[in-house]
C-alpha cells in the first residue's frame, strides 16, 4: 500500500457514513496497527444534506488529516456525487450507489456502481445497515485493510443484537463489489 | 502490558482528559462543535460520583463552574463562538475572584452564528482580551487526539496551581476528528491540586499573599469560612477602593501569569526543524499539521523550513520568537481567520524578518500548498 | 372514481410516509424514498395527505 | 381546492432543511394558513426568530424575516415592533431557544404584554444541536446529555407565560394542525403578547432515541395526549393524569405596550 | 432579653452601607434570626447575592458568602449546591437583580427545584445604580428613566415563580419584621426551591422621587397594602382592589434536584 | 447671536449629540457610569416621537436596537464593564448582518465589577476583539464634553456609513465631569442617513456588492421586503457555505474599515506640538488631557515634547504612529490600564524608538507629574 | 419606673427616625443625626426600636 | 485670580456637594466666562459615604480636570475631612463644618469653622440647602466669582417655590463666612 492512503465516504446526512469512516479507521489503527486518522464535514441539516468523511490511514505519523488526492470514494446520494467525488487520483477508485446517482462523474478513475440502499433494504431488511454493505465493498476494491480486519472492526462496534446482521451486511458488501472486479 | 488505545474523537479525548485531571463537575450548554464534550461527561462524571448539569445558557454554565469550583470541585465548561462570547463578563468574574476552571473553546467560523459546522481559529485574540477590564490570560491550543488529552490535564493543573480561569482552544477539525489515542496510565500524567490553606480558620484571608503571588484557597463548606466578591478586594476578600490595594491586587494577579518566572513555566512550544531554519512557519491547532506537511515537503524540496507550534499560546511565547525572528530571513502565519496572532508575531519581531500570512475564513482548512506558496513568496 | 388528481413533487417530498399513514383508503404508499398514488381512484379528497405533509410535497387538485 | 401556500413562500427555497417527519414543516404550513386567514401585508409583517431547526423558518416565508441569535428572538422582535408598531410582528422558535437561553426575554415580553404572536414549536429536545435535553424534555427520557434519563423538571411553557403576564396563551399539537391556524389567528388578533405552543416531534433527535417506532407513533401520542379545556372541564384528576390541555387556556385584555408608551410620547410632548 | 445579631455578623464590618431607613437592613435582621432559629452552622451555610445595594447583604454575615455579578445569584448558587448538596444554601438579592437580568436563572432554579431558599428585597426600584425602574416599579410611578411615568407593567414575583415551579412561594413586608424570619424558616425547612418575597422600601431612589415623605410613610403603606392570605379569603375583589397577599402563598412536594441527581449517580454507579 | 452654551456633563452632551445626530431609538440597561446618558434618552426621545426602552438586560438591550435599526431607527445603547462583555454576542451579529448602530462604552475599573464609580481605560483593546470571529472594528475616543457631542454625531454618521455598529468609548472622568459645552446649530454638523436601495423590490439583495463594500440597506416595513441572518450568508441575505461565498462576505466586512481609503476617511487624530517632537506622548480620553498639560509643561522647562492624540482608536492610526516614531526619540504611552493600547504603538514602530508607559489601574487619573516623570526616564 | 436599659450605638445609627415614630412611648427622640434616649423610664420593652432598627443601632437591655 | 484656581467641596453623598460644585462652575463658565471644569468622585453608597466635588477655574483652557494643588476646600463631615482635607496649599482655605468636623486636618492653610448642616436645618428649616449655605461661604472666603455671579447661579438652578429659601441660605452662608475674615 502507499505511503499515504486516503478514502472519502460520502452522502446524506443520516446515513452512518461517519461511522463507516470511523471503523474503517479503527480497522487500520487498532488492528493493523497503522496511522489512521478519520475527519468529516456536514452541514447544517441533521438529516439530509450533502456530508463526507474522510479517512486517511499511512505507515507514518499523519499531519495533514484531510484528503489531498483521493485513492478512493464512495457516493451514496446524487448530491454528494456532484459535490464530493472530485479530487480523485488518476486510476482511482469511485464506487456510486446505482440507484441514487443517475449523473455519473466523469474522471480518470474507475467507477464501479452497486444499489447499496436497495441491499440494504430489500436484501437485508434494514436500510441502517446501508453504510456497513458499502463498507465492505469499499475495502473489497481498495484492500486497504484485511477482509478480516474490516469485519472485526465492523463486529467490535455493534451490539450484541445486530452483529449476525452485520455480518452478512458486510460479505454482502464485500462480495458484490468483488464481484466486479 | 501495550497501553489502552482507541481512535477517538477530540471532543471524547478533551473530556476524557478532565476525568483524568480528577474533573468533578461540568456546567455546560450544548453548542456545535463543543457538543460532545458535554455529552461525555454527562456519561462519566455520575460514574464517579462526580456532577454534570446541563444549563439555561452558557453565562448560567460559567456561573455554575465557578461557585462549584469555589464549593472544591474541579469544575469545567465547555462551548464554541457565540457561547464564548456570551461567558466573557464571568471569565472576568473568575479572574478577579481567582477560581480555578477550565473553559474549552471548540472554536468554529464566526463571527455571530457565522459557520457552526465549520472549523476556524478566529477566538484567539478573544481569548485574551474578551472580558472587559485588565486580567490575564492562559490559553492553550493543542493540535491532535492525544494532546487535546493531555493538554486538557495541564488545563486543569495551570488552573489549580495560579488559581485563575484557564483556556483551551482547538479548532472544530481537531475537535471531531478521530485518530488513536494511547491512554496514559493513573498517575503516569502530574495531576495538581489547588493549594489549601493551613493557618488556622480566623487567619483565613483568601487573597492572602503572604504565602505569595497565589494564595491558597479554602473551599465553602469546609472548616474556612470566607468572602468572595467581583469588585476590587482586598487581601482578606471584602471589597475595597483603596487605591494601593486595588493597584496591589490588580498586579499581582498579572504577575500571577505574567512574570518571568511563571511564564516560563506556563510556556510550551514543539519547535521542528528551527536550528537551521531559514524560514519559520508559526503555526497552532490544525493549522500547524498542514504545517508540519508543508514543512517537509520542502525540506525534500532543499528549503530550510522549520515549524514552530506554540501550545501554550497566551503568555505569548515572546521571547523565543523573537529570537527566531533574528534567526530566520522570513516567518510565516498560516491561521484560519483574518490574521490575529500574526500581529503578535509582528510585534515582538520587530521587523526583524520577513512576515507574511496564510489566512482563511471559508470553513475550509489551509492546506500544505498554501503555505509552500507563501514561503517561496516571502523568501 | 373520484375526480381528484394527487400530486406529488418529488423533490421536495422526503418520504416520512406521514400522508401514507393517515390516508384513509391507501391510496397512496411508500416506493423507496418518496410516496407513489397506487390507488386515485379510491381518493375520497378528504385532503389528509396534504394538510399533513410537512414538506408541502403533496397536493390534491379536484376538478 | 388545493391550499395555495406559494403566495406566502419564498420562490426557490424548498426543500426545506428539516428532516423526513419532522413537525416544524407542519407548523410552518399553519402559520402561513393563518397569516392568509388574517389577510397580513408581507411588507407589514416582520418573522423573528432565534436559533435551531425551528428557527429556520421565517427563511422561507416572503416576509420580512429576522433569524437572529440563539434566544433572542423576542428581544430583537421588541426593537422591530417598538420602532415600527404599526407592523405585525411573530415570533417563532423552539421550546430550547425559547424557554432555555431565551427564557429571560420570553417572560419579560409577556410582562410588557408587547403585541406580538409568538409561535413556540415544542418538540421536547434540542434538534440542531443533536438531541440534548432542553427545560421540557419529560423528566426521565433519553437525549444525548441524559444518558440515565433525564433529571430534571420540565416547564409548562404556558403556565409560565402566564405566569410572567401573557394575555393570550394558546397550546395545539402537530397532529391537530387545523387548530394550528386557527389559535395563532386568534393569537394575531389579539392586541397584545400571545402565545401559542405547539406541542412538536423531532424523530431524528428525540423519537429515535426514545424508542417511537415511526413518525406517525410521535403523532398518535400527540393525539392521545391532547384534551380540549372544555373536555377537561370534565374530566377527574385521574383522567387528566398524563394529559396536556389544548385550546385557549388564557385570554386577558390589557393595555398594550406601544400604546402605553404612545401616552409617554403624547405626555412628553405635551410637557 | 436584647437578641444577640453579633454572633452571625461579621466583626467590624458596621456600620452596614445602606442608607438611612433602608429595608435592607430590617430584612437582613430577619434573615439572621431566621438562620439562628434553624440553628444553621456557618461553615455549612452559603449565602450568594448579586449585585445592588441588597446584594451587599452576605457581605456582613458570618458564614461562606459569594456575591457574584449582576443577576447571577441563582446560577452560581446552584453550582455550590451542586457541589455540596449538603450545603444549606440562599440566595439573597433585589427585584433588579432576579427578576430583570437574573429573570432566567430565576425561573430555572424554580423549575429544578433544587433545594434553596431565594430571599428576593423588593424595593421596587433598581437602588444601587441611583433609581431607574425595575420590573417592579409600578405603572405610572417614577423613575429616573420614567420621567413620565412607568409604562412598564410588572411581574407579580409569587406568580412568576409559581408559574416557573417553585415549590414554596411567600412574601411579606419590612414592616411585617417577625413574619420575615418565619417565612425564611419554613423556606430552609422546605426541601426545594423556596421563594421569600420581602416587600421592601428604598427611601432614597425610590421614596423621594414617589412624594413619600418619610420612611414611616413607607412602611405604612407596606403596612396598608399586606393583606393575610387568610383574611383574604374573605374579602371581596374590590376590598382586594391595590392590596397584596402575605404570608405562604404556595406550596407543594415534589423531588429536589440534588435527590435526583442522587439517582442519576447511584444508576451510572450501578451500570 | 451667541451660540447656546451650557456646563454638562459628557454623559448629556453623548445623549444630547445622539439626539442631534437623529437617533430615534435606545435600547438600554442602567449602569454606573454611563446611566446619565440612558436617563437623558428616557426624557428626550419621546418629545420628538422616538422610542426609549429599558430592557431586562444588556443582552436584550443590544438586541433591540438592532431590531430597531432593522426597522429603519437609528439605534442607540449605552453601558459600561460587565454590560459592554455581556453584549459581545451581538455586537458580532450587529457586524455580521451588517446593522448599524451605535454603542457607548463609559469605561470604568475592570475586570468583573471591578470600581464601578473609579474611570479605566481598560476595554480598549476588548473593543476590537471582544466577540467572537472576525470582524472590522470602529470605535472613537473624545476627551472632552464637547468632543463627547461631536463624537457621538460621528459615530453615526460612521454607523450609517459603514453599516455596522461603532463603539464610542470614554472613561469615567469625561463621563461625569462638567465643562461648558457649546450646542451646534442644527445642520452645522454633516448628519449621514444609511443609503436605502433604489433598485425594485423584486431585484433586492441586502447585501448586494454591486453598490460597492456597502450595500444599500432597506428597512422592515418599507416596500422592500428581505432575509437578515446571523449565519454566513450570500448577496441575498440567505446562508450558505459556500466557500468562496463566505469568504468573499467576510473579506469585504473588513475593507468597509480597514481598506485604505476607508481607513484614511474613518482615521481621527489631534496632533500637538508634534513637528519638532523628539519625545511623543501618546494618549487618548481623559488621559490626555494630562498629557497634554504634561507637554506645556515640558516645553516650559525644554524638552521637545508632542502630543498624539487619537479620537479614531480602531482602526488604529498605522502609518501615522509608525512615522513619528521615526522621528521621535521616545513614545510615552499612559494608560489608565496596565499596558494596552501601547501594545500596538510597539507593533507598529518596529523599535525604531525607545517606548514607556505609565499605567494606573487603582481607581485614580495619571496626573500630569507621572507622565512627565517617565518622559525623562527614557529620554 | 420600667428596669429596660436602652443602649443606642452612635456610629452604627443614622438618624432615620423609623425607632422613634414606632415607638408607642416616645421614649426616643431625634437630636441632630442621631437618635437620643429622652424618657428612659416610660419604656415598656416592647422592644420595637430594637426590631425595627435597620441598622442594629438599637439594643433594649432588661435586667 | 490665579492662572488656575482650584476648589474641592467634601462631605457625604447626598448633601449636594456635587451640585455646589457645578452651580460654582456654572457661575464662572456662563456669568462670568472663564473656563471651569467640575469633577467629582464618590463611593459606592447611594447615601453617606465620603464623597467629593472639585472645580478648576482658570483664565485659559482647562486640561487637567482633577485639583493638583487645592486653593480652597470644604469638609462637612469628619470622614471626608480625614480622606479629602488635603492637597491644600501653603496658604490655601479650609472650611468646615463646625458640628460634624471634630478632628481638624492640620496644614500650612487657614481654617474656618461655622455650623453649616445646623444652619440650614435649624436656621433654614431644610436641611438640603445646606449644600447653598456652604457654596455662599465658600465663595466669600475665596472670591474666586462675584457674589452676585454665585447668586445667580444658584437661582437659576432652583424651582420657582425655592427662590427664596435658596436666596436666602446663599447669603446667610456669604454673611457667615465673610463675618470670620
Ligand atoms: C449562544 C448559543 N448557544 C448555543 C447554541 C447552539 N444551539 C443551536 S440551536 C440549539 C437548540 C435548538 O433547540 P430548539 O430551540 O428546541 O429548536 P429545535 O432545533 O429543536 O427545533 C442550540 C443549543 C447557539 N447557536 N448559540
Ligand atoms: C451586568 C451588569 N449590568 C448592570 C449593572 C448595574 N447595576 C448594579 S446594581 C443594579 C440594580 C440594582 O437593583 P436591585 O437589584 O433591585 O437592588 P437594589 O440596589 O435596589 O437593592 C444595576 C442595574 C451591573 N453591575 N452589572
Ligand atoms: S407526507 Fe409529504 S414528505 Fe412525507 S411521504 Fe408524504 S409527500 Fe412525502
Ligand atoms: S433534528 Fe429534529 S427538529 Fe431538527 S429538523 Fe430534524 S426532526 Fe426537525
Ligand atoms: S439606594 Fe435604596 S436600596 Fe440602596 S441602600 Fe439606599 S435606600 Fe437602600
Ligand atoms: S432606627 Fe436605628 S438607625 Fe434609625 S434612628 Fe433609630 S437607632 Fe438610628
Amino acid at each position: 500500500m502507499a505511503e499515504r492512503y486516503e478514502i472519502r465516504f460520502s452522502g446524506a446526512g443520516g446515513q452512518g457514513l461517519i461511522t463507516a469512516g470511523i471503523i474503517l479507521a479503527e480497522a487500520a489503527a487498532i488492528l493493523e496497527k497503522k496511522h489512521a486518522a478519520q475527519s468529516q464535514s456536514y452541514g447544517p441539516e441533521a438529516r439530509g444534506g450533502a456530508s463526507k468523511s474522510e479517512v486517511i490511514i499511512s505507515d507514518s505519523p499523519i499531519d495533514y488529516p484531510k484528503a489531498t488526492i483521493v485513492d478512493a470514494c464512495l457516493a451514496m446520494t446524487q448530491e454528494s456525487a456532484d459535490k464530493y467525488a472530485n479530487g480523485i487520483k488518476e486510476g482511482g477508485v469511485l464506487l456510486l450507489d446505482s440507484d441514487m446517482v443517475t449523473r455519473d462523474p466523469k474522471g480518470n478513475f474507475k467507477t464501479y456502481k452497486l444499489p447499496i440502499m436497495r441491499t440494504a433494504r430489500v436484501d437485508l431488511g434494514r436500510e441502517i445497515v446501508a453504510n456497513v454493505v458499502a463498507l465492505g465493498a469499499m475495502i473489497a476494491l481498495t484492500n486497504v485493510v484485511s477482509r478480516e480486519s474490516g469485519e472485526k472492526a465492523v463486529l467490535a462496534k455493534v451490539p450484541e443484537a445486530f452483529v449476525a446482521l452485520n455480518k452478512k451486511a458486510y460479505s454482502l458488501g464485500f462480495e458484490m463489489a468483488k464481484a466486479l472486479i | 502490558m501495550a497501553k489502552k488505545v482507541a481512535v477517538i474523537q477530540g471532543n471524547t479525548a478533551c473530556a476524557l482528559g478532565a476525568m483524568y485531571a480528577g474533573c468533578s463537575f461540568f456546567g455546560g450548554y450544548p453548542i456545535t462543535p463543543s457538543t460532545e464534550v458535554a455529552e461525555v461527561m454527562s456519561e462519566e462524571l455520575p460514574k464517579v460520583g462526580g456532577k454534570f448539569i446541563q444549563m439555561e445558557d452558557e453565562i448560567a454554565a460559567m456561573a455554575s463552574v465557578i461557585g462549584a469550583s469555589l464549593a472544591g470541585a474541579k469544575a469545567l465548561t465547555a462551548t464554541s463562538g457565540p457561547g464564548v462570547s456570551l461567558k466573557q463578563e464571568l471569565i472576568g468574574y473568575a479572574c478577579i475572584a481567582e477560581t480555578p476552571c477550565v473553559i474549552i473553546n471548540v472554536m468554529r467560523g464566526g463571527p455571530s452564528t457565522g459557520m457552526p459546522t465549520g472549523p476556524g481559529q478566529s477566538d484567539v485574540q478573544q481569548a485574551k482580551w474578551g472580558t472587559h477590564g485588565d486580567h490575564a490570560t492562559i490559553a492553550l491550543v493543542p493540535s491532535s487526539i492525544q494532546e487535546i488529552f493531555t493538554e486538557t490535564v495541564r488545563a486543569f493543573n495551570l488552573a489549580e496551581k495560579y488559581r485563575m480561569p484557564v483556556q483551551v482552544l482547538y479548532d472544530e477539525i481537531v475537535g471531531h476528528m478521530r485518530e488513536p489515542i494511547e491512554f496514559p496510565e493513573p498517575g503516569e500524567l502530574e495531576i495538581i491540586n489547588r493549594t489549601t490553606p493551613t493557618v488556622a480558620p480566623a487567619d483565613y484571608k483568601p487573597y492572602d499573599t503572604s504565602f505569595g503571588d497565589v494564595p491558597p484557597l479554602a473551599a465553602f463548606g469546609s472548616e474556612y469560612r470566607f468572602h468572595v466578591t467581583g469588585l476590587n478586594k482586598a487581601q482578606d476578600g471584602f471589597p475595597t477602593t483603596k487605591a494601593e490595594l486595588v493597584d496591589a491586587e490588580e498586579r499581582r494577579q498579572i504577575r500571577k501569569v505574567e512574570s518571568a518566572e511563571n511564564a516560563a513555566a506556563i510556556e510550551k512550544n514543539e519547535e521542528y526543524l528551527c536550528n537551521d531554519a531559514e524560514v519559520l512557519v508559526f503555526a497552532y491547532g490544525s493549522t500547524a499539521r498542514s504545517a508540519r506537511y508543508a514543512v517537509n515537503e520542502m525540506r525534500k524540496e532543499g528549503i530550510k523550513a522549520g515549524l514552530f507550534r506554540p501550545i501554550t499560546l497566551w503568555p505569548f511565547p515572546e521571547k523565543r520568537v523573537q529570537a527566531l525572528g533574528k534567526q530566520v530571513k522570513a516567518i510565516v502565519v498560516p491561521e484560519m481567520n483574518l490574521g490575529q496572532m500574526i500581529l503578535e508575531v509582528e510585534r515582538v519581531t520587530k521587523g526583524s524578518c520577513a512576515l507574511g500570512g496564510v489566512f482563511r475564513v471559508d470553513g475550509e482548512p489551509i492546506n500544505p500548498g498554501q503555505i509552500m506558496k507563501k514561503v517561496k513568496e516571502v523568501m | 372514481m373520484s375526480s381528484a388528481k394527487i400530486e406529488v413533487i418529488e423533490k421536495y417530498c422526503k418520504g416520512c410516509s406521514i400522508c401514507v399513514d393517515f390516508c384513509p383508503k391507501q391510496v397512496l404508499e411508500m416506493d423507496a424514498f418518496v410516496v407513489k398514488v397506487v390507488k386515485p381512484e379510491d381518493c375520497i379528497v378528504c385532503m389528509q395527505c396534504e394538510l399533513r405533509c410537512p414538506d408541502f410535497a403533496i397536493k390534491v387538485h379536484k376538478d | 381546492m388545493s391550499y395555495d401556500y406559494d403566495k406566502w413562500l419564498r420562490p426557490g427555497k424548498l426543500p426545506h432543511i428539516w428532516c423526513p417527519g419532522c413537525g416544524h414543516g407542519i407548523v410552518m404550513k399553519g402559520l402561513i394558513r393563518a397569516m392568509d386567514t388574517c389577510g397580513l401585508e408581507k411588507n407589514n409583517t416582520a418573522i423573528v426568530s432565534g436559533i435551531g431547526c425551528a428557527s429556520r423558518l421565517p427563511g422561507y416565508i416572503d416576509a420580512c424575516t429576522l433569524h437572529t441569535a440563539h434566544g433572542r428572538a423576542a428581544a430583537f422582535a421588541t426593537g422591530v415592533k417598538m420602532a415600527k408598531p404599526e407592523m405585525t410582528v411573530i415570533c417563532c422558535g423552539g421550546d430550547g431557544d425559547g424557554t432555555a437561553i431565551g427564557g429571560n426575554h420570553f417572560i419579560h415580553a409577556c410582562r410588557r404584554n408587547i403585541d406580538m404572536t409568538y409561535v413556540i414549536m415544542n418538540n421536547y429536545i434540542y434538534g440542531m444541536t443533536g438531541g440534548q435535553f432542553s427545560p421540557c424534555t419529560p423528566t426521565g427520557m433519553k437525549a444525548s446529555t441524559t444518558p440515565y434519563g433525564n433529571p430534571d423538571p420540565i416547564f409548562d411553557i404556558s403556565k409560565l407565560a402566564i405566569g410572567a403576564g401573557a394575555t393570550f396563551v394558546a397550546r395545539t399539537t402537530a397532529f391537530h394542525a387545523t387548530q394550528i391556524d386557527k389559535l395563532i389567528v386568534e393569537g394575531i388578533k389579539h392586541k397584545g403578547m400571545a402565545v401559542i405552543e405547539v406541542l412538536d416531534d423531532c424523530p431524528t433527535s428525540y423519537g429515535r432515541r426514545n424508542k417511537y417506532r415511526s413518525v406517525v407513533d410521535m403523532m398518535k401520542r400527540l393525539k392521545d395526549i391532547a384534551v380540549p379545556v372544555a373536555a377537561a372541564a370534565k374530566m377527574t384528576a385521574e383522567q387528566l393524569e398524563g394529559k396536556t390541555l389544548t385550546g385557549v387556556l388564557y385570554k386577558e385584555d390589557k393595555p398594550e405596550y406601544c400604546e402605553q408608551y404612545a401616552k409617554v410620547i403624547a405626555k412628553a410632548k405635551g410637557a
